[in-house]
């Protein structure tokens, strides 16, 4: 069954979740083990395709057994092999933080929010192994339409940010499916590959058709991942929406994108066309810096701690698009690596924001005041977390960082690295500025309004549902950080073919 | 393209109109002329399905949606 | 937000007036798209490989396959997005907005007779387009919407319960679900016989007829799992929109 | 005249174009969710009108089989092929034999690579070979003429992809509605501004 | 290159205060056995580092490697005799350290003593592994283990002073860190694209221009901002709301010297003298050191509170180190490794002394020590020794470091900066030998008429005074006996001192 693996990926999580929305009417206890049940099958058919991909190459898989262009293709190699295991995991370690949650957070309606988490895991997987350019568009609206709903369950600006998130995903998801209609129109194939080998075969390098597809399917793809001026449904919908949502969505939902991002470069457009043909390398390389600089300044006025939390999203969102456009292979493997680890670090601070909520009732960062006394298992998961948003060795933060800042010398784009410090610096400054709070135990002088008032002595540790998936996403942002060489080999011998400009201009 | 023209128009008037359940009324006519077009192109399959999902089932929830919300619209 | 507007359709058409400037000529045969061997393979393979006169069918069900799977989740997710997002449950009902006045439909004899003769004209036709989509215009998707619509259609005419009496939500939602098991299940048997994921070649084994025929008979199966999955998320997300989410009284 | 001769060209691709600027203005500056979600299906439909357009070809059919080329094709296989296409001029005939020669060749390069690269659909793809060389005995026996013309029919490849595009569009209406619905039960319109306006005076 | 030898000792004794650290936990019901748990791993940890010493003066270095974690770049440990001399500092002083604190935290009777002493050695741990690093990227990591780790410490009382303290503590360390060092680190990886090995004579050399190499040296030697340099010294001031045992060990000793061996180290290991030397940029690094020391030395006089006063010492005494190395000849070099032990013992030594003054009677500003020194004579008879060793006279052990570190200036044909050294000394004599004069001496005629008597005094406890009563001691022992040390800091220079 090995060579079955790639379809099995996407089958546990999709066929589980139609298993769970018709039980779940009759037996909504049966939600949850259903769901963890087939992420964790998910996972182990995710390495297994991980390590067939190490030791035979890249795998093709033809669905329906039509060779591509005719049929469609799973295409895995390196890249989304990777990208699969950390879409999995993540999943799956959100889906065991929902246990105790959902039901509080969704008004009773565990079996749909289940169904729904597991498309949506089902459809970034989908989009992740794919190698058909329309499949993805289709599989990309199964996730947005998933997270549309998964976001509308929270409270009243959660709905209308999620209604905003509809109007602007549907846009970018457009431009996507678009820009795809382009490059047939042009080539008339959908396949990634094969579309490249057309690009290249007919000499199309000069076409504005091939140039304004590669636009639109770039510019779509920043809407879906909240690249800054496009930005705008990210931070209300992932601060307002259930916990639960925003623990999967907020984790995954943009790195997807930038994978497909990644992708799209060097799959399928190539990056001879991409970064040479149109130089466009340092205008994008601004705009992520702008990016960058506007989500930490934007994260520091930010009180709200989970709003505080998107607006790094919407930083190393611009990290990664940098680094891809950095036209440097180390920058690139950084881009690739940072996919990985902000996927888990993203999570682990998320959890940690959706654990205090659920302990103390209260949104704002004074809502952590003086948890290391009383719930000190919980903080040492978020601290790592933190100090791998900050950047601190040896987390897998700082070797993100470390290959980014790396691809920033290398290329010469000396704005990045600045920003990437400043970035980092501005980390740095809202963590500790929690972890002050959490520490001190102070309430702030201003006489700052809590929800919650005397019962704060009663806050305990969290449960161990909790618990547990915060402390392995720690765990794994740990060792992604302290094994990023055989990471990185992984990338890098994926990216050796594209032949990425190296060495310093 | 008489027909296109007056797609861009009934595209045009169904945003323009104040009222929202002409607005649905003017879509689903909007939806059909696009299946006719598309008929015209030989898309048949597009545009049976366009005239069952586009004028039929789309319609018909923009309008429930209508009368279990508000009819007005500022816009 | 006008002026964002306004510049964003400025900008944007700009970009795709750019591009237009290198589009083949309408209706060129020699365009890329038509000349490319994937939809020039589509047009004159098919038949000889799937033995499906209707090529839309054949590409939809058969070579993109995997697509349409997605594409029934797609209608799948939106049902029970909707159904997550709206649907009350149990006791707490809150009142209606005031400002949405029902009234308590009246029978009216004209329109109850005239749907009493209409639909089950209209589900007899919906069966053909499904059953025929191999030869004519139509499949899974036209023969459930328009399935679905003779149930909106009958909740139109009297009320929704009474449609609900034929159709209960618990129903209409196993339905859906059996629409993609149906579907997924071809795929899984394909699985399970060796081959890849909807290879519906392999299932000669259990379908009779040669592998032509297995690939048209698994075609009219497919279909029919989207047909369901399509005439039962139509109506329910009728039913949960016109009801506001409580499956009581419709529009 | 001559202008309007050089629009007709591409029309459908400007018509397309500014159906699409309608339904993107208004999804991005109406006020009305309502009114958003209807410029989203128009925004919807203009691509799906670019996407039929490409599939289009002068003098080509709908993308189904007539009756006597089905006949036609199933007597190819048992050897005794009609006599059919008689509507194609012969030059266009000629035309089309030359091309399903090359498109023929190109076939079995893929298959090839397909048995390669994946063995355990050998069985397959031996069929797909047997069928292949089938339809090119008939063509090469000389039957008068082809199975198909490939230009004879309409792009079915887009028709396909649109359908999928027209169900994504109905289920995100759907979506789109339903929030809407929830939103207006929560602050009781449905109109952004006074949606925002609420919330900020609102101390929520 | 010296010859070297593979054992994991380095390791060990990096590991060996934060093996400590479970026990610690554990024991957390019990004090006493929880600090016998710390004096164990001290003495483990000093008995590794004492076991190397030997191979060390041979002449051999000791390397291990511990895990390969970045392409071409590993975590490893290398003892040269730089490594060797700071490792033996901070390991001994972790000792009497502990001792003190026993007798410190429970004369206060301090909350959360557990996390106080397990926080304390892991500081200890990325001491050593500083000490230990074998390149700059390893170095790198326990610096930065080390800002994190004395956190707990430095804001231990938990309240407004401390947080304020701790802010800025860390957002001064963290962002030169992040800021300057990280990014010329990268830089340096790219250019050289080495392991950045620490070698002698470094390995810069040929890989980077003039302009390049002035601005990696800039960035080096403010950002590894504990060394204190002005103007990113402020954090050393604010970190003293600390327990005195955490001044004392961290800032006299583990934290700044820290900053300093990150110096010394990119000076001599990264960059190398002859390098700097053909490209003449060190004199810009002299001159800040030479400003800063002034400078403070000037502040340090302003300051009633002691701990303040000898914070501000420590910046002048830190860039007497800096000032050593940047000037680029040998002796002035080995005689800023040398000041290194002997500014430690003679600073612990004083920050002991304040902290018992401090238990015993309560008393922070100096203006409240006068006659003091009849009610807690040991006490003051150390601290003046310690005041001697820091200003450089003798019978100390900073005497020796200053006539290197003199000698050296005139090596290098710097006679300002000589200059320099001079005014400073007279400076730090200015403002540490009136705290002890004025204790013994009150101007006060009422406390001066007081009969000095044993029975009057009023010492802290045994385990307060005992320590600082030994690092006294020991200062007087090493200007007696410094030779190990010269050896060891000669190693270095490529000579044996």
């Amino acid at each position: 069954m090995t060579e079955q693996a790639p379809i099995l990926i996407l089958l546990f999580p999709f066929l589980t979740a139609i298993f769970v929305a018709l039980l779940g009417a009759k037996v909504p206890a049966a939600s949850w083990p259903l769901t963890i049940a087939s992420l964790g099958a998910s996972i182990c058919a995710t390495l297994t395709t991980l390590i067939q991909v190490l030791e035979n190459g890249t795998i093709r898989y033809y669905v329906g057994g039509w060779a591509p262009p005719f049929g469609i293709e799973l295409r895995i190699d390196g890249l989304n092999a990777l990208v699969a295991v950390t879409v999995a995991t993540v999943a799956f370690l959100g889906a065991i933080y929902s246990k105790d949650r959902v039901e509080s957070e969704t008004e009773n309606k565990g079996p749909q929010y289940y169904a729904l988490y597991l498309l949506l895991a089902a459809g970034l997987l989908g989009i992740v192994i794919t190698g058909d350019a329309f499949n993805l568009y289709v599989l990309l609206e199964i996730a947005a339409l998933t997270s549309y709903a998964l976001l509308a369950m929270g409270n009243k600006r959660a709905t209308l940010a999620a209604f905003k998130y509809l109007i602007m995903g549907t846009i970018g998801a457009s431009f996507y499916l678009l820009g795809v209609g382009y490059l047939y129109i042009k080539t008339g194939s959908l396949n990634m590959v094969d579309i490249q080998e057309q690009l290249i075969a007919n000499g199309l390098q000069d076409s504005s058709t091939v140039q304004v597809a590669f636009i639109m399917i770039t510019v779509g793809l920043w809407v879906k991942m909240a690249f800054f001026p496009l930005h705008a449904w990210l931070p209300n919908s992932y601060a307002f929406g259930p916990t639960t949502s925003s623990s999967i969505m907020a984790p995954l939902v943009t790195k997807v994108m930038i994978y497909v991002m990644v992708r799209m470069v060097l799959t399928v457009f190539g990056p001879v066309y991409a970064f040479e043909v149109l130089d466009w390398g340092n205008i994008v390389v601004w705009l992520a810096v702008i990016a960058i600089l506007a989500g930490s300044i934007g994260a520091l006025a930010q009180k709200d701690l989970r709003k505080m939390l998107t607006f790094l999203i919407i930083a190393e969102v611009g990290y990664m698009v940098g680094g891809v456009w950095l036209v440097d292979e180390t920058g690139m493997t950084g881009a690739i690596y940072h996919i990985i680890s902000d996927a888990f670090m993203t999570l682990c601070v998320f959890l940690f924001a959706g654990i205090v909520f659920a302990k103390t009732g209260a949104r704002d960062i004074y809502a952590v005041d003086g948890l290391f006394k009383k719930m000190p298992i919980t903080m040492i998961g978020f601290i790592v977390g933190a100090f791998s948003l900050i950047g601190i060795p040896p987390t897998a933060g700082f070797f993100s960082k470390w290959y980014l800042i790396q691809g920033g010398i290398n290329s010469g784009n000396w704005e990045y690295v600045i920003a990437l410090l400043i970035s980092s610096l501005v980390n740095a400054v809202l963590f500790f500025r929690i972890i002050e709070i959490a520490y001190f135990g102070k309430k702030p002088a201003e006489g700052h309004i809590h929800h919650h008032g005397d019962d704060h002595t009663k806050i305990s540790e969290a449960p161990i549902t909790q618990l547990i998936p915060l402390l392995g996403t720690a765990a794994i942002i740990l060792l992604i950080g302290i094994f990023n060489k055989d990471l990185v080999a992984v990338i890098q011998d994926f990216l050796e073919p594209f032949n990425l400009v190296a060495g310093i201009r | 393209m008489i027909i296109l023209i007056f797609l861009i128009l009934t595209a045009f008037i169904s945003l323009r109109v104040k009222d929202l359940l002409s607005a649905a009324m003017i879509f689903g006519v909007y939806s059909l002329l696009m299946c006719l077009l598309w008929a015209g192109m030989g898309a048949v399959d597009v545009a049976f399905t366009e005239a069952a999902v586009g004028a039929g089932v789309s319609a018909v929830f923009l309008i429930s949606t209508i009368l279990r919300t508000s009819r007005r619209s500022s816009d | 937000m006008k002026f964002l507007g306004l510049l964003t359709v400025l900008i944007t058409g700009f970009l795709l007036i750019q591009a237009e400037r290198d589009f083949p000529d309408w209706g060129d045969v020699n365009s890329p798209a038509s000349s490319y061997k994937l939809s020039q393979h589509y047009i004159t393979q098919t038949f000889a490989e799937t033995s499906v006169p209707n090529m839309v069918t054949a590409v939809l069900a058969d070579y993109r396959g995997y697509d349409t799977m997605f594409e029934t989740v797609v209608i799948f997710t939106a049902g029970i997005a909707i159904i997550g997002i709206l649907r009350v449950f149990g006791s707490n009902i809150k009142p209606d907005h005031p400002e949405v006045v029902l009234t308590k439909k009246k029978p009216d004899l004209i329109v109850e007779t005239t749907c009493r003769l209409l639909i089950p004209i209209i589900q007899l036709f919906a069966l053909y387009v499904v059953a025929h989509g191999h030869h004519s215009p139509g499949g899974g998707f036209q023969g459930g919407v328009i399935f679905g619509a003779s149930f909106i259609l009958l909740a139109l005419a009297r009320d929704l319960q009474y449609a609900q009496q034929w159709v209960p939500e618990n129903r209409i939602l196993n339905l859906a679900g059996i629409g993609i098991f149906i579907y997924a299940g071809f795929g899984v048997a394909s699985l399970l016989l060796g081959g890849n994921f909807l290879d519906y070649g392999v299932l000669t084994a259990i379908i009779p007829g040669d592998v032509k025929d297995a690939h048209s008979h698994s075609m009219l199966g497919v279909e029919i799992g989207v047909a369901f999955t399509v005439t039962a998320i139509m109506f329910s997300i009728y039913s949960s929109l016109s009801s506001n989410g409580h499956m009581k009284e419709g529009i | 005249m001559v202008a309007i001769e050089a629009l007709a060209d591409k029309f459908n691709y400007w018509v397309y174009i500014v159906i699409m600027m309608i339904g993107l203005y208004a999804m991005v500056s109406k006020n009305n969710l309502i009114k958003k979600l209807i410029g989203m299906s128009v925004f919807q439909t203009a691509i799906i009108l670019f996407y039929v357009s490409i599939g289009y070809k002068d003098e080509a059919t709908i993308p189904i089989l007539y009756h006597d080329q089905v006949h036609g094709a199933h007597h190819a296989e048992e050897g005794d092929h009609s006599d059919e296409g008689a509507h194609h001029d012969e030059t266009h005939a000629m035309e089309a034999i030359a091309k399903e020669a090359t498109h023929h060749g190109n076939d079995h390069a893929v298959d090839a690579d397909h048995a390669e690269v994946d063995e355990h659909e050998a069985d397959h793809v031996i069929d797909a070979h047997v069928m292949h060389n089938e339809s090119d005995h008939a063509f090469e026996a000389g039957h008068g003429g082809l199975d198909i013309d490939p230009n004879q029919f309409e792009n079915p490849l887009v028709h396909v992809l649109m359908l999928t595009a027209i169900v994504v569009g109905v289920a995100t209406l759907g979506v789109g509605l339903a929030i809407t619905q929830k939103l207006y039960g929560e602050f009781g319109t449905i109109e952004e501004h006074e949606i925002i306006e609420q919330l900020r005076t609102g101390n929520d | 290159m010296n010859p070297a030898i593979t054992s994991s000792t380095p390791l060990l004794a990096c590991l060996a205060s934060l093996a400590a650290v479970l026990p610690i936990l554990l024991l957390r019901k019990s004090p006493n056995l929880r600090e016998s748990a710390t004096f164990v791993a001290g003495f483990i940890k000093f008995g590794l580092v004492v076991s190397m010493l030997p191979t060390i003066l041979g002449g051999t270095q000791i390397e291990y490697t511990l895990w390969q974690i970045l392409p071409n770049l590993s975590i490893a440990f290398r003892v040269d005799g730089l490594g060797m001399l700071f490792g033996l500092v901070a390991s001994s002083l972790w000792i009497l350290t502990s001792l003190y604190t026993i007798g410190y935290m429970r004369g206060l009777k301090e909350h959360s003593q557990t996390r106080f002493v397990a926080f304390f050695a892991v500081s200890l741990s990325a001491t050593i592994g500083v000490a230990f690093s074998a390149n700059l990227f390893t170095l790198y990591l326990f610096y930065e283990m080390l800002s994190l780790a004395t956190y707990p410490l430095v804001t231990h009382h938990q309240d407004k002073e401390a947080r304020t303290g701790g802010r800025t503590y860390l957002s001064y360390l963290l962002s030169t860190s992040i800021g300057f060092v990280l990014p010329a680190m990268i830089f340096v990886f790219l250019k050289t694209g080495s392991s950045m090995e620490f070698a002698e004579g470094g390995f810069l050399a040929g890989h980077v221009s003039g302009k390049e190499a002035l601005i990696l040296l800039l960035l080096f030697t403010f950002g590894f901002a504990k060394s204190g340099l002005m103007p990113f010294h402020s954090w050393l001031p604010a970190a003293m709301v600390a327990p005195t045992p955490v001044s004392a060990l961290l800032h006299a000793v583990a934290v700044v010297k820290v900053g300093v061996f990150c110096v010394i180290r990119v000076f001599t290991g990264v960059f190398g003298l002859e390098f700097l030397k053909t490209m003449d940029i060190a004199t810009i690094i002299a001159w800040a050191a030479a400003f800063t020391i002034v400078v403070s030395s000037l502040i340090a006089l302003t300051q009633d509170n002691l701990k303040r006063r000898l914070a501000f010492s420590t910046i002048g005494q830190l860039s007497y180190i800096i000032l050593g190395v940047a000037l680029l000849s040998d002796r002035a070099v080995i005689g800023s490794m040398a000041h290194i032990a002997m500014h430690a013992v003679g600073k612990i030594t004083l920050f002991m002394c304040a902290g018992a003054i401090f238990v015993a009677s309560g008393k922070k500003y100096i203006s409240q020590m006068d006659g003091l020194g009849k009610k807690m004579p040991i006490t003051f008879a150390a601290f003046t020794i310690g005041s001697l060793s820091v200003i450089g006279l003798p019978p100390t052990g900073g005497l020796i470091s200053k006539f290197y570190l003199v000698t050296g200036a005139m090596d290098a044909g710097q006679t300002a900066l000589l200059i320099v050294f001079l005014v400073s000394t007279m400076l730090n004599a200015a403002y540490l030998l009136p705290i002890g004069y004025r204790a013994f001496f009150p101007k006060d005629p009422e406390l001066a008429r007081q009969p000095f008597s044993w029975k009057n005094t009023e010492e802290a406890s045994l385990p307060c005074v005992l320590p600082l009563c030994i690092t006294a001691g020991l200062a007087l022992v090493l200007f007696i006996k410094p030779q190990f040390l010269l050896n060891l800091a000669g190693l270095m220079v490529g000579h044996g001192g």
